[in-house]
């Protein structure tokens, strides 16, 4: 494989002109599907994915689907009355350069599938919705690298727009580190928001905190590194994770913003604006 | 298909009780393993794994086939894993459950992705003619922590395995018989293993290796790490659930990391073992040495 | 002890030494487990176990181990609430078999307003009031004819246990200690152990163990478990007391 | 890698999987297999029958995925198994059977293939027997125990040779092979051919398979301790199958 | 302590409120060079600032109080070991004394008892229905809290339980009231009143309700009759208030084609409507009739769509508005395309007066 990035130790910029800690541009939005109950449209980069969810709704007699519970242990049915997490991904034949198709049983597709809504059960509040399901369709529409961080972030976003209660925004990034798992290189620097040519150089994990705690969701890293480069690309990561929240929150925020011009949201209270007896 | 049976709310209180109290209901330490057995069977990549009530058996074999177009220079590697109704009546065949599906793609991480494996060294005719090394991991009995007992299992069974011998003369393939020559190894870079720790706890404060099936079954979060005995992790996965500290993630992979090197000198030692005992016959001498690695 | 004779291991199908078989004028001949009855009169053991004859009872069956649970009328069971019906509450006795009912009310003084409210999860102490291969089992809290629990409800807390179903039986003896050899719980809770719990006997191979100190209910379970799965004679039972409450104190 | 001898005793452990109702794990001439046996437990819906357990057997082979062989397999054994099980003690039930080879015997002299795995008729005994051992170790309600063998006719020399228990050469060469189970009333539970044969032949094969699985020891007591001296008419199942359950029983109530 | 009642603050100007956010906020995270070359794991704890200081949006995680006097309501949480109260939605404060919610932006619709809902049957059980009424989750109709055919005096009996398709089956629309809620948030339904029941003779839009954002909004009236324009007569439109709206052609009563005042028989009129009560049998609708339907479902999709809210005064002005759109466009009365361009003009010519 071309190591094109070895030419960073030059200049200390990225393939893509960038240093290694900054974000590619994140361009969001909500509310992109009327008829959804809640819907996103995330880009990070060149990775492009939107969300719609649908529910919590109390599916009808028939069920089917693969499930997510807070715990990854198989809780959902039995006793727990909580709300299933319902995630569906498709990933389009053209996002990709190579253009292969992934069928309905792909085991990569199926685990970020399991991975998405296990992370999104997390901060969902699901025991408030009993017997319900939340359904959450991902359809990728093109790929440049940190896919998974980019479901996690418009599946939250989507969500958020659906008005399901939730602890906090779940934003995910990847971070990456300049060497490789064979050189055992010390001055090694860890590297922001992998894009897909990084992703196929170097090693990198995707992070996904809850919220902009230094708590972790989801952490998965599928390349051989070692294990010293851990930290520096965890610290990398959970700080990117807490831009992205902030972006992720300014796109809400702005969102409701314009709904209370327009009029269609009533405005709220300060807490301020009332005199406390 | 019978759904899979949930513990009391009895026992998921009593069990967490227990575990911020440090205890565990059979007594082992957080840390603990339960007593983990392996043995080779009488044919060669065939290795039962016993992690207490836990018991996963893989099976490695090969043949000759044709590369895959896309890759001509490379071998064929393949990790199947089917949970069959033996592992639980709640498992039904031809129809993947999510534990079925997180269990392959960690195998298949760990160890295929890893190139632990050197799948080059599998091509006979670039283009033409290859290995297909596969293995098959049957889960027995599952009483929790299928994840690492398999990857231990897999690992075990194709350093075990031995495929037969080939010779290229003249543009002529020849695949020798066992009868003919002595089976080879595999060429094998290095061993991967899987360590998993279960959370517990509203904060998944708690943390524990090796859950039973009881534990998995009440834990909010786990987090599988794979590696091998020189610090390289392979994968890791905490795919979702209770968020966990960051910093407690980097105390489990400290962990993780001496975990990974007494498994790695356990199987070495029973590998050892093993040749010994073929060896009596003084046949196998040659081959003693490429056991080391 | 029995001796070979008297006592033969019997495999499905085998005949059975007719001398074996009580013959009494006035009791009628009454089959335990394991055995079945072809008209007109030939008896045939069904499982592998030990052939157990009790002439003065006029009574016989097969006495084996087993894993799986079949309900039998005025068994003791511990059952887990699956959900709660209009009118009863679906419990299953073992996993994957069809679920068992009891009826809300049928708990000492339940009325429609005071019955216990189980939630799924919860676990009960219950007598199968009736059982027939074509029907699902019946549960009951309270005694039809008085009304009493005679221990029987809800288990709160504390840890269930799962154990052969032959070491729950020896469990539920009368005289556990002599008939079924089994002395651990005696052991612990007497002057070797020094411990204070509260147990209950499933015949569903299920033993629940309360106790205000969780660390007496590990150890508890942890007896029972390895006496069971290790068959331990009353000397080892008590061996293995000492050595748990050494190990934990 | 011992070529296994048609001749050695077979071995069995029983209750080898803690968390199944009943298991057994069985080698003998090369194969080995493990089972495990779940039931009665409740059917799904398409397997319910309101009048008798539905048996369910499941044969997974120890490398490759399983076809039509095992399939094939699978109904043999599910049909004759049906007969044995006291099926209609527990309606609308499921009884659950899992198959899993481990090991059969290698033939040095081809590599086999191994991906799309083909099981033939010489696996048949190991997986019966398996099966009722585990049968018996669940303590499924059963109307007889039971055995099967399996016997080649090998042309060797110019003579046909009945040969018990064959090997994968003898496999190869042979005519005809045969799998007979026999219930310990000395019943013909099971008989499937593959390969041309004469009526006369198939005498011969029944006369041979029967004293394999039922011996002509007295039926009346089979109490008494028999020790399998004679190899050479190959193992005597029956005895086998009665002093492992022994073995069994005796461990489960030591108490007593 | 006595509870007094506030009369809610008028909403303040809504310039003062633009900045949707706390600029110090994203500054403040924004400082990754902050952690420069040097990488350690001791992050600073921090979390959002409340917006306290205003009446903007809160957003999920942030914290809105940590003043105890408060209490959680709706929307918020507080989290573990803390005493914070903490929005669990993207939405606005509301306060109610010392109560304190989010109102989220949009969200499903939420029951509340008297709520006239429309709903369609997605199960039919043993005594009862299940009706989707857009909630989190299925609404209850039991077999009691139906209108039985024959009278309100009759008594259910066996026989009814065993038609029960014949009163509703699944996919039918109907129009209920909620009676009842359960503790996790289910509703009861009844259709006791001659004014609810099956629906037929017209046509089902679904929009948001009640749970916040645009749509339908609790009014005085949700149902009404009205005139059509262009002879096409009267039109009853029912605008359920969990966002399921019914346009259908108005079916007069028998007793009012009799003239009498309705309550002079009400036991006479209801056998007479019994039998039709539970028909699937759509009337004859005339051409012009469907023309109309179309367009009041054409105003109230476009009302949707430009942000407003859907209630009895702002459909007929809308339908009002249309007909005179449509009267100037080429096509005349039959135009009823409101969507795109048309529905903004409509959207405009509402708000601009």
């Amino acid at each position: 494989m071309p190591l094109d990035t070895s030419t960073y130790n030059l200049a200390l910029l990225r393939v893509d002109g960038r240093r290694w800690n900054e974000l590619r541009r994140i361009n969001a939005q909500i509310r992109t599907q009327a008829a959804a109950d809640g819907s996103s449209y995330l880009e990070m980069g060149h990775t492009k994915v939107m969300c719609v969810v649908t529910g919590p709704s109390e599916p009808g007699p028939r069920r089917g689907g693969v499930v997510g519970s807070a715990g990854g242990a198989g809780g959902g049915g039995g006793q727990s009355k909580d709300a299933e997490v319902v995630v569906n991904i498709v990933i389009a034949g053209f996002s990709s350069v190579d253009r292969k198709r992934r069928g309905r049983g792909d085991k990569r597709t199926l685990e970020m599938q399991s991975t998405v809504a296990n992370a999104l059960a997390a901060s969902l509040h699901i025991h408030l919705f009993p017997h319900s399901q939340i359904n959450v369709s991902l359809h990728v529409l093109s790929q440049d690298g940190s896919l998974l961080a980019a479901l996690i972030n418009a599946a939250t976003l989507a969500c958020v727009d659906a008005g399901i209660p939730m602890t906090d925004y779940v934003a995910a990034c990847t971070a990456g580190s300049t060497s490789t798992y064979a050189a055992n290189d010390e001055s090694a620097d860890p590297l922001l928001d992998m894009n897909h040519q990084e992703e196929q150089e170097l090693p990198g994990l995707t992070v996904a905190t809850m919220g902009d705690s230094d708590r972790v969701v989801a952490l998965v890293c599928e390349s051989r590194v070692q294990i010293s480069r851990l930290e520096g690309m965890l610290v990398v990561g959970v700080d990117g994770c807490k831009q992205v929240r902030e972006i992720l929150d300014r796109v809400v925020r702005e969102k409701g913003r314009r709904m209370i011009d327009e009029g269609t949201v009533e405005k709220g209270t300060g807490l301020n604006d009332m005199d406390v007896d | 298909m019978p759904r899979e049976v949930e513990p009391s709310l009895n026992e998921k209180q009593f069990v967490l009780q227990a575990l911020q109290e440090n205890l565990r209901l059979d007594g082992r330490e957080i840390d603990q393993y339960r007593p983990l057995e392996l043995t080779f069977g009488d044919q060669y990549g065939v290795a039962d794994v016993t992690l207490g009530k836990t018991r996963v058996l893989a099976k490695a074999s090969a043949e000759v086939t044709v590369p895959y177009t896309d890759r001509p220079l490379d071998g064929i590697f393949t990790i199947a894993t089917e949970l069959s109704p033996m592992t639980s009546p709640a498992f039904e065949l031809n129809r993947p459950t999510e534990t079925e599906v997180l269990l392959s793609r960690l195998l298949e991480k760990t160890v295929r992705r890893s190139n632990a494996l050197d799948t080059e060294s599998l091509c006979l005719i670039a283009g033409q003619k290859c290995w297909s090394v596969r293995v098959d991991v049957h889960v027995l009995s599952h009483d929790g922590n299928l994840i690492d007992a398999a990857c231990f299992a897999v690992v075990a069974a194709l350093r075990h395995f031995r495929k037969p011998d080939t010779s290229m003369e003249g543009g002529v393939l020849t695949v020798y018989t066992p009868a003919e020559r002595e089976p080879v190894p595999l060429s094998w870079l290095h061993s991967p293993f899987c360590i998993t720790w279960s959370f517990f706890g509203d904060q998944g404060e708690i943390a524990l290796l090796d859950a039973t099936w009881v534990e998995e079954q009440i834990r909010v979060a786990s987090c599988t790490i794979s590696l091998n005995r020189h610090g390289e992790i392979c994968q890791i996965a905490k795919l979702g659930g209770t968020p966990v500290d960051a910093v407690a993630l980097l105390q489990c992979s400290g962990v993780a990391l001496t975990k990974a090197k007494e498994f790695s000198t356990y199987l070495d030692g029973k590998l050892a073992e093993d040749t010994k005992k073929r060896n009596k016959g003084g046949l196998l001498a040659e081959l003693s040495a490429e056991n080391d690695r | 002890m029995a001796t070979a004779n008297s006592r033969p291991t019997v495999l499905p199908g085998d005949e059975i030494d007719p001398s074996l078989i009580p013959q009494s004028k006035n009791k009628p001949l009454r089959l335990g487990p394991g055995l079945r009855h072809i008209p007109p009169n030939t008896i045939l053991p069904t499982v592998a176990g030990q052939l157990i004859t009790l002439p003065h009872k006029s009574s016989m069956w097969v006495e084996y181990n087993s894993n799986r649970y079949t309900p039998t009328a005025s068994d003791l069971i511990i059952g887990t609430i699956l959900r709660s019906g209009p009118d009863f509450y679906y419990v299953s006795l073992s996993p994957y078999t069809a679920s068992a009912t009891l009826p809300h009310l049928s708990f000492e003084g339940a009325t429609k307003k005071t019955r216990p409210q189980l939630v799924p999860g919860s676990l009960v102490y219950a007598r199968v009031t009736l059982a027939n291969k074509h029907m699902d089992p019946e549960l009951e809290c309270a005694s039809a004819s008085t009304g009493k629990a005679d221990g029987l409800g809800p288990l709160t807390g504390g840890m269930v246990f799962d154990v052969s179903l032959g070491f729950a039986r020896r469990l539920l003896m009368g005289r556990s200690r002599q008939e079924g050899k089994v002395e651990v719980l005696e052991l612990l809770g007497g002057d070797e152990g020094k411990l204070s719990f509260e147990t209950a006997v499933g015949r569903n191979g299920k033993v629940w163990v309360g106790s205000e100190n969780t660390k007496t209910v590990v150890i508890v379970g942890r007896a029972l478990k390895e006496t069971d799965e290790k068959g331990l004679g009353v000397e080892a039972q008590r061996k293995l007391v000492r050595r748990l409450v050494k190990e934990t104190r | 890698m011992a070529s296994p001898c048609a001749t050695s005793a077979p071995e069995a452990a029983l209750g080898v999987l803690p968390r199944s109702d009943g298991s057994a794990k069985y080698s003998h001439a090369g194969y080995t297999v493990t089972a495990s046996v779940n039931g009665p437990i409740e059917a799904q819906r398409k397997d319910e029958n309101p009048y008798e357990a539905f048996v369910d057997v499941i044969v997974r082979p120890a490398a490759g995925v399983g076809g039509t062989r095992e399939r094939h397999l699978e109904s043999i054994l599910q049909s004759s198994l049906s007969h044995i099980i006291l099926i209609k003690n527990f309606p609308r039930c499921l009884i659950q059977i899992v198959l899993q080879i481990e090991d059969t015997p290698e033939n040095d002299y081809v590599n086999t293939k191994l991906v799309q795995a083909s099981l033939n008729f010489a696996i048949m005994p190991a997986l019966f027997q398996t099966a009722v051992l585990a049968l018996l170790s669940a303590g499924v309600p059963m109307r007889a125990t039971a055995a099967a063998t399996a016997v080649a006719v090998v042309p060797q020399d110019g003579v046909k040779k009945t040969v018990v228990d064959p090997s994968p050469r003898d496999i190869e060469i042979a005519q005809s092979v045969h799998v007979l189970a026999f219930t310990s009333h000395g019943e013909l539970l099971l008989a499937e051919s593959e390969g041309d044969f004469t009526v006369k032949e198939w005498d011969g094969i029944y006369e041979t398979a029967k004293k394999t699985c039922c011996h002509s020891t007295p039926a009346k007591d089979g109490m008494e301790m028999v020790l399998d001296e004679e190899a050479s008419a190959g193992p005597d199942m029956r005895h086998f199958l009665r002093s492992t359950m022994e073995s069994k029983v005796a461990a489960d109530l030591y108490w007593k | 302590m006595p509870i007094t009642i506030h009369q809610p603050k008028p909403p303040r100007p809504l310039l003062s409120d633009l900045d949707p956010y706390n600029p110090l906020n994203v500054h403040d995270s924004d400082s990754d060079s902050s952690t420069g070359g040097g990488v350690d794991l001791s992050l600073p704890p921090k979390k959002p600032t409340s917006s306290l200081s205003h009446s903007g949006i809160v957003t999920p995680g942030e914290v809105i109080t940590s003043d105890s006097q408060w209490m959680r309501g709706h929307g918020t949480y507080i989290p573990a070991s803390t005493s914070d109260i903490t929005s669990s939605l993207a939405g606005t404060i509301t306060r109610t004394n010392k109560l304190i919610s989010v109102r989220p932006l949009r969200a499903r619709y939420t029951p509340e008892v008297g709520d006239l809902v429309v709903g369609r049957i997605v199960e039919v059980q043993a005594k009862r229905w299940r009706v989707d009424v857009g909630s989190t989750q299925l609404a209850a109709l039991p077999l009691s809290a139906i209108n039985l055919p024959g009278g309100i005096l009759r008594k259910r009996t066996e026989t009814d339980e065993l038609q029960i398709r014949t009163f509703f089956a699944e996919g039918d629309l109907l129009v209920a009231e909620v009676q009842q809620l359960f503790q996790d948030g289910g509703a009861v339904l009844h259709t006791r009143s001659l004014k609810y029941g099956k629906l037929r003779n017209g046509v089902f839009v679904a929009v948001s309700g009640m749970g916040g954002g645009a749509g339908v909004v609790r009014s005085r009236r949700q149902v009404w009759t009205m005139d059509a324009a262009n002879g096409a007569g009267q039109v009853d439109v029912i605008l359920g208030v969990n966002g399921y709206v019914w346009i259908s052609k108005h079916v007069e009563t028998p007793a009012e084609v009799e003239g009498k005042p309705a309550p002079a028989g009400i036991t006479n009129m209801e056998e007479n409507v019994s039998a039709t009560m539970y028909s699937s049998q759509n009337d004859r609708i005339e051409t012009e009739t469907m023309r109309e339907i179309a367009r009041l479902r054409g105003v109230i999709t476009a009302l949707v769509e430009n942000g407003l809210r859907v209630d009895e005064e702002m459909v007929v002005r809308g339908y009002h508005e249309a007909v005179e759109m449509a009267m100037l466009s080429g096509e005349g009365q039959d135009d009823v395309y409101l969507g795109g361009e048309r529905g903004e003009q409509l959207a405009a010519a509402l708000t601009g007066k």
